[in-house]
């Protein structure tokens, strides 16, 4: 479904990404590991557009999407959910999902999306009315998931949806994944809770400074002493 | 590691006196048109390196300084104006003013005391504000000194400015500011000090995290900005012999805000470019206007200019480098050329 | 520190620079003995443009009309001019250009008293003399030197003729004074009118002031309208662009007192914005361009042929008049070619028919004592009221 | 001091404040997304000036051509200074469109003084509208009414386009976080024009109200309105419609009310007391009265 090619990505002077290539099969959750500057979040912007790639190939559903604006892709049906969540906080929480589906004409289908995503995380629903500002952080994680999946993506980048969250909210939005999943969404998934990251994932990559050094099953990672001591903080 | 600093000395040593030399040759030559100019270049490079502190190395855009400069330039008028001048035009002013005249050096430390302590109160007032909303206050600073210029009629004497000054600036008083202008500032940006105050500029919440007192940083930028906006404030009074509320406008801090970005904010020898290519290039510019019987058209092409610079170039000619020119003339680029230089 | 190398390359390339500007520019120096250069100092952009823009084509024009008749003494007269662009480094600049590279035997200029301070010394300490076209500060030839001549009268002579005027013909006892703070001439103006006001009897009932830029003056007129007794005449202090709107605002104000002031009020610009509205305005000026008067009459046709339109306001003739006392000053030099010459000639201008009055400097004196035309607007029309000789 | 006096004070602040208001609505509405302060604003109005002058001229064209004229065109004039001049600065550090924004704002008027003439030039509205009415010894003009009406018309259909429109949620979400905005598929470009349209377009009715009212234009009558509509901005809350309407207002009756109720002698401080105003509202509610609660990000 998404394949990057050799992609290689700099801010100016600073390269982030170099030659690194990864595959996403449709129905998968892939989850990508790294260290803080390892270049997980500028591979998922450079696929939503935001970044533009100094040179590599990114294909979704065999076609090429380098250059095109971020609304496009969108359309095609990747969506991103943002690292730090990036809610819109001074808009209510049903601005927010209407803001997801942006790009969309059916009116009546952003309506019964709209009512699957309460249905799903009904704390929304109760608030919907309100300044998203004042949701908890687990909350605001569950709105950036639900905004997101408004576009009606068939692939969802999900930038560290765990971070800062008590472990039982964790438990919650990796079932969450899970259940999307199960639901036809093809999920690549970044996190620096690997642990938990790759129990649910099908296959993982590793990056380090910007390229992949390691790929495979999840089940099979998980299992690797030398990355278990390296990255998933297990020993 | 002695004899770079032994180097250094004679390069210094070498390029002050081949200065010398060549503001000599400049003076006993060049006509009084061709000095006028050199003499603004010089009073340019302290301007706009001084405002390069504030702008360019804290990072506190300020667009105030033009109001500093209102500041020095009428405190030195006023202490060097001659005896009959003023009495004919200061003749409300105690009697002991109308005794005592000041020798333009004093006066023009004076003028630049007096911005200094202004900048103190102003400062902390202001400084609590960052960005934008800086700026515009700093504008706003501006504005109210040139109502206090226009309106303190005893003093100022209002729209009618105080004229009769001694033309004192000359090329020495304008390249000798220039070079201590240019000293302090280089000093100032290579010691701690200016470590720390490039690290309030690039993240001033981590910089305090480090520990760096990152208002008194930006207040001690702020006020030393002041004090050399007052001194070339006062050198271009006395260029000009007469002084009026406008003649310290907003177009005039536009044009030093303009020669720091051209030059590169963050950068002592891209002010000195700066200074230099925008006071030549409005003169060539009025030049082609006088020959083709154009006039304003020269404005035209300094503002889209300034526009595609911000577009294609916006660092400025020097970003945040340095040139050395002593690299160059002893081959030696052992250290890059910006080993030293703020790193962004 | 080692980049001060750099700047003294920087400096070196300036010089460069100027040696090779200094040789190509235009046939350099007087010293070329069919033409005689005459620098014009105006700014033809910026807030002085306004007045400054139709003294430089009366300038031109005075120079066109000698170079048509065969020159001076055999000699063209070439006009060197650069645009002063209403700012005072750029001004001094082009004053020493001028004189320097142009080779200026003499300079005429500027329209604005503060600019007149700022240009003469320079023209005064390179020994040219320099005739200020519309300055109109009383003491600037005594403020700058010897070599600084005014062709027009000062604020004292026109502010006096308008102040006795009021009191004479329109029998006022009391006046509001409204100034603009941020002109040398409008405030020198509202000193003069005041002292001769009172100085015979009349009181100042209310002064007001604003700065040039503002456009709103309703809580000014609110304060005025809100006096127990309305004033007799509003006096005006204004420069041509306020001066249109002050009185539109007056009047719409339901005010219907005269209105007085100089020649700030001497503008189409006051029946265009005010329409309707400009009536019982009273001024005084340099000229009235209107009078029967042969010499104006010519002036107004010529100018009209040579720039598609009328004279649009008084420097027009001023400039004109500038460009013509330095020409007959030329005229009667010792030597056409030597300044300090020129400057004598011109101080002993006598009796010089010029379009703003006939141009002598008394004894001692390089202000002219001239007549001060007293105008009236009614109804959006501007006619020609008396003469006041001083 | 009479009652009356004081309304009558009261009266010309609503008018000068009313167009304040327009143009901070302009200004509010660009900051609030590109965290630009617009120096060019000002001269937006300038030229709508000018455009509305062309058509006054003509006694054929009714008065309503002369507002929506130059309104379209200033628009479009905003839309192309964005996507030429601040656009290729998305991005960039704020002081850079800064910058920008100082030399649009010059550009702009010198090539007016290239194009046309640095002269003042009349402007006359004919008809009625600019007549004085008295209303029990108030006086003001049918054309201030219309003025402060019209803004607060304006105030409230902006306030709802910005509130119900799907633009008008995306410009909001633009505002917010511009990143996360286009992250999710919003067009900010789209957004930002938006503003800059409707924004040019008030600039150039201001452009009509202010010749109307004041009946002469220059080149340069733009720029300090457009500052003083910033700090107008400013007082109110930066991003705020409402705020924008409210600051317009209150710095007009602010500042008529310091020259009106001051002795004469400080007139001339007229505009130091509007900036001292700026620097207090600054210091002690940096957000305005209306502004986001949050901590300013500038």
């Amino acid at each position: 479904m998404l394949e990057i090619r050799n992609l290689s990505v700099a801010y100016g002077k600073i390269v982030a990404v170099s030659d690194l290539s990864l595959t996403v099969n449709e129905g998968e959750i892939v989850t990508v590991v790294g260290g803080n500057g390892a270049g997980k979040t500028t591979t998922l912007r450079t696929v939503s557009g935001v970044l533009k790639p100094r040179a590599g190939e990114i294909l979704f559903k065999g076609q090429s999407i380098v250059g095109l604006p971020p609304e496009a892709i969108v359309t095609r049906g990747i969506s991103h959910s943002p690292e730090g969540r990036m809610i819109f906080g001074r808009l209510t929480i049903t601005e927010n999902l209407k803001l997801g589906a942006y790009n969309r004409k059916d009116a009546a289908g952003v309506k019964s999306d709209m009512e699957r995503m309460f249905g799903m995380f009904p704390v929304l629903e109760q608030r919907k009315s309100q300044r998203a500002g004042t949701l908890s952080g687990g909350e605001q994680q569950m709105l950036a998931i639900a905004r997101s999946l408004m576009s009606r993506p068939t692939l969802l980048l999900l930038d560290e949806p765990s971070l800062g969250l008590a472990p039982l909210l964790v438990e919650k939005i990796f079932d969450v994944v899970v259940e999307l999943r199960n639901e036809g969404v093809t999920i690549l998934l970044v996190e620096q809770n690997a642990n938990e990251a790759l129990r649910i994932s099908d296959r993982a990559y590793v990056l380090e400074t910007g390229t992949v050094t390691v790929e495979g099953p999840s089940t099979e990672l998980i299992n690797d002493p030398k990355l278990r001591a390296a990255y998933l903080g297990l020993d | 590691m002695k004899s770079t600093i032994a180097r250094k000395t004679v390069v210094l040593l070498g390029g002050l006196v081949l200065l010398v030399v060549l503001l000599g040759v400049a003076d006993a030559t060049l006509n009084n048109y061709y000095l006028r100019i050199l003499q603004l270049i010089g009073i340019y490079i302290v301007l706009t390196a001084s405002l390069n502190l504030t702008n360019g190395f804290t990072g506190d855009f300020s667009l105030g300084h033009a109001a500093f400069m209102a500041i020095g330039g009428y405190t030195s008028a006023l202490l060097t104006m001659p005896l009959a001048a003023r009495a004919l035009q200061l003749a409300e002013l105690p009697v002991w003013f109308q005794e005592f005249v000041s020798p333009f050096p004093l006066a023009t430390v004076l003028g630049g005391i007096l911005a200094a302590l202004v900048a103190l109160p102003v400062g902390l007032v202001v400084l609590r504000l960052r960005g934008h909303y800086l700026a515009v206050a700093t504008l706003g600073l501006l504005i109210i000194v040139k109502s206090i210029a226009s309106n303190w009629e005893p003093v100022t004497r209002g729209a009618r400015g105080l004229s009769g000054l001694n033309a004192e600036t000359n090329l020495w008083w304008a390249f000798g500011w220039a070079v201590i202008t240019i000293f302090v500032v280089w000093r100032m940006v290579h010691s701690p000090f200016g470590r720390s105050m490039i690290a309030v500029r690039d993240d001033s919440v981590a910089a305090a995290s480090r520990g760096v007192h990152v208002f008194r940083i930006r207040l001690v930028a702020f006020i030393m900005s002041a004090f050399f906006g007052g001194v070339g404030g006062a050198l271009l009074a006395h260029q000009l012999t007469a002084i009026t509320p406008p003649t310290y406008s907003f177009d005039l801090t536009f044009l030093i805000v303009i020669m720091l970005v051209i030059g590169g904010s963050g950068s002592v020898t891209g002010s000195v470019i700066g200074a230099i290519i925008m006071t030549i290039l409005p003169v060539i510019l009025r030049d082609l206007e006088r020959r083709f019987e154009l006039p304003g058209v020269s404005q035209i092409i300094i503002a889209a200019a300034l526009i595609a610079f911000m577009i294609f170039r916006r660092q400025g000619l020097m970003g945040n480098r340095e040139l050395h020119p002593s690299t160059w003339f002893m081959k030696k680029p052992a250290t890059p050329a910006s080993v030293d230089a703020p790193q962004q | 520190m080692r980049n001060i190398r750099f700047m003294a390359l920087g400096v070196s390339a300036v010089m460069l620079l100027a040696g090779c500007s200094a040789g190509g520019g235009g046939g350099g120096g007087g010293g070329d003995s069919d033409e005689i250069v005459v620098g014009a100092v105006y700014s033809i952009t910026g807030s002085q443009a306004s007045i400054d823009e139709p003294a430089y084509n009366g300038f031109k024009l005075a120079a066109k009309e000698i170079n048509d008749a065969g020159g001076i003494n055999g000699k063209q007269i070439r006009v060197a001019f650069s645009d002063a662009a209403s700012d005072t480094t750029t001004l001094t600049n082009v004053v020493s250009e001028l004189i320097e590279n142009d080779g200026a035997v003499a300079l005429g200029g500027t329209n604005d008293s503060t600019f007149a301070l700022a240009a003469g010394p320079i023209a005064q300490a390179a020994g040219i003399p320099f005739v200020a076209s519309g300055a109109t500060l009383p003491t600037l030839p005594d403020q700058v030197g010897d070599y600084m001549f005014m062709a027009c009268y000062g604020d004292d002579l026109q502010a006096q003729a308008i102040a006795d005027y009021s009191m004479e013909e329109l029998d006022a006892k009391t006046a509001w004074a409204l100034v603009d703070q941020a002109y040398d001439f409008t405030t020198a103006l509202n000193k003069f009118f005041q002292e001769r006001f009172t100085a015979n009897g009349g009181e100042i009932v209310l002064e007001d002031s604003y700065k040039s830029g503002d456009t709103d003056y309703s809580a000014q007129i609110a304060r005025l309208q809100a006096l127990p007794t309305q004033p007799d005449v509003l006096f005006v202090s204004a420069i041509p662009n306020e001066a249109g709107i002050i009185t539109q605002q007056i009047r719409e104000a339901g005010l219907t007192q005269p209105i007085v002031s100089g020649d700030g009020y001497d503008t189409p610009l006051v029946a265009e914005v005010a329409g309707d509205n400009s009536k019982d305005v009273y001024f005084s000026t340099h000229v009235s361009l209107e009078s029967e008067d042969a010499v104006v009459q010519d002036f107004v046709a010529a100018y009209t042929e040579e720039y598609g339109t009328g004279p649009e306001n008084a420097f027009a003739a001023l400039g004109y008049d500038t460009m013509n006392l330095i020409a007959d000053a030329l005229k009667r030099a010792t030597d056409d070619t030597d300044p300090a010459a020129v400057k004598d000639a011109l101080a002993s201008t006598q009796d010089l028919v010029a379009v703003t009055g006939t141009i002598s400097y008394p004894e001692g004196s390089r202000k002219p004592s001239k007549a001060v035309s007293i105008m009236r607007i009614v109804d959006k029309v501007t006619t020609f009221v008396k003469v006041i000789e001083p | 001091m009479t009652i009356n006096y004081i309304l009558q004070q009261l009266v010309n602040g609503l008018a000068l404040g009313s167009i304040y208001a327009l143009l901070a609505i302009g200004l509010t509405m660009v900051y609030g997304i590109l965290r630009l302060i617009n120096f060019a604003h000002g001269d937006l109005m300038m030229l709508g000036a000018y455009v509305s002058s062309i058509f006054i001229s003509a006694t054929v064209v009714p008065i309503l051509l002369a507002v929506l004229i130059p309104t379209l065109l200033i628009a479009v004039m905003g839309l192309i200074v964005e996507r030429t001049a601040y656009k290729p600065l998305r991005g960039a550090p704020e002081v850079a469109m800064l910058i920008t924004s100082l030399g649009v704002s010059r550009l702009i008027q010198n090539s007016t003084v290239l194009a046309l003439s640095p002269q003042p030039r009349a402007f006359s509205l004919p008809g009625d509208l600019t007549k004085t009415v008295n209303v029990g010894g108030i006086r003001f003009t049918q054309l201030d009414v219309l003025t402060f009406l019209l803004v607060i018309v304006l105030m409230v259909l902006l306030t709802l386009y910005i509130n119900r429109s799907k633009t008008g949620m995306a410009m909001r979400a633009s505002s917010e976080n511009l990143q996360a905005a286009r992250l999710i598929g919003i067009n900010v470009n789209w957004a930002i024009g938006a503003a800059f349209v409707l924004g040019s377009a008030l600039a150039g009715t201001a452009g009509f109200l202010w010749a109307s009212r004041y009946g002469i234009i220059d080149p340069f009558m733009g720029f300090l309105p457009g500052v003083k509509a910033f700090v107008a901005a400013v007082i109110g809350g930066i991003g705020s419609i409402r705020g924008a309407v409210v600051g317009g207002v209150l710095l007009g009756v602010a500042e008529i009310g310091f020259v009106g109720f001051l002795p004469p002698e400080f007139s001339g401080y007229r505009d130091a007391f509007v900036f001292s105003l700026l620097l207090i509202v600054l210091l002690v509610r940096p957000n305005g009265l209306f502004g986001a609660s949050e901590v300013e990000r500038a």
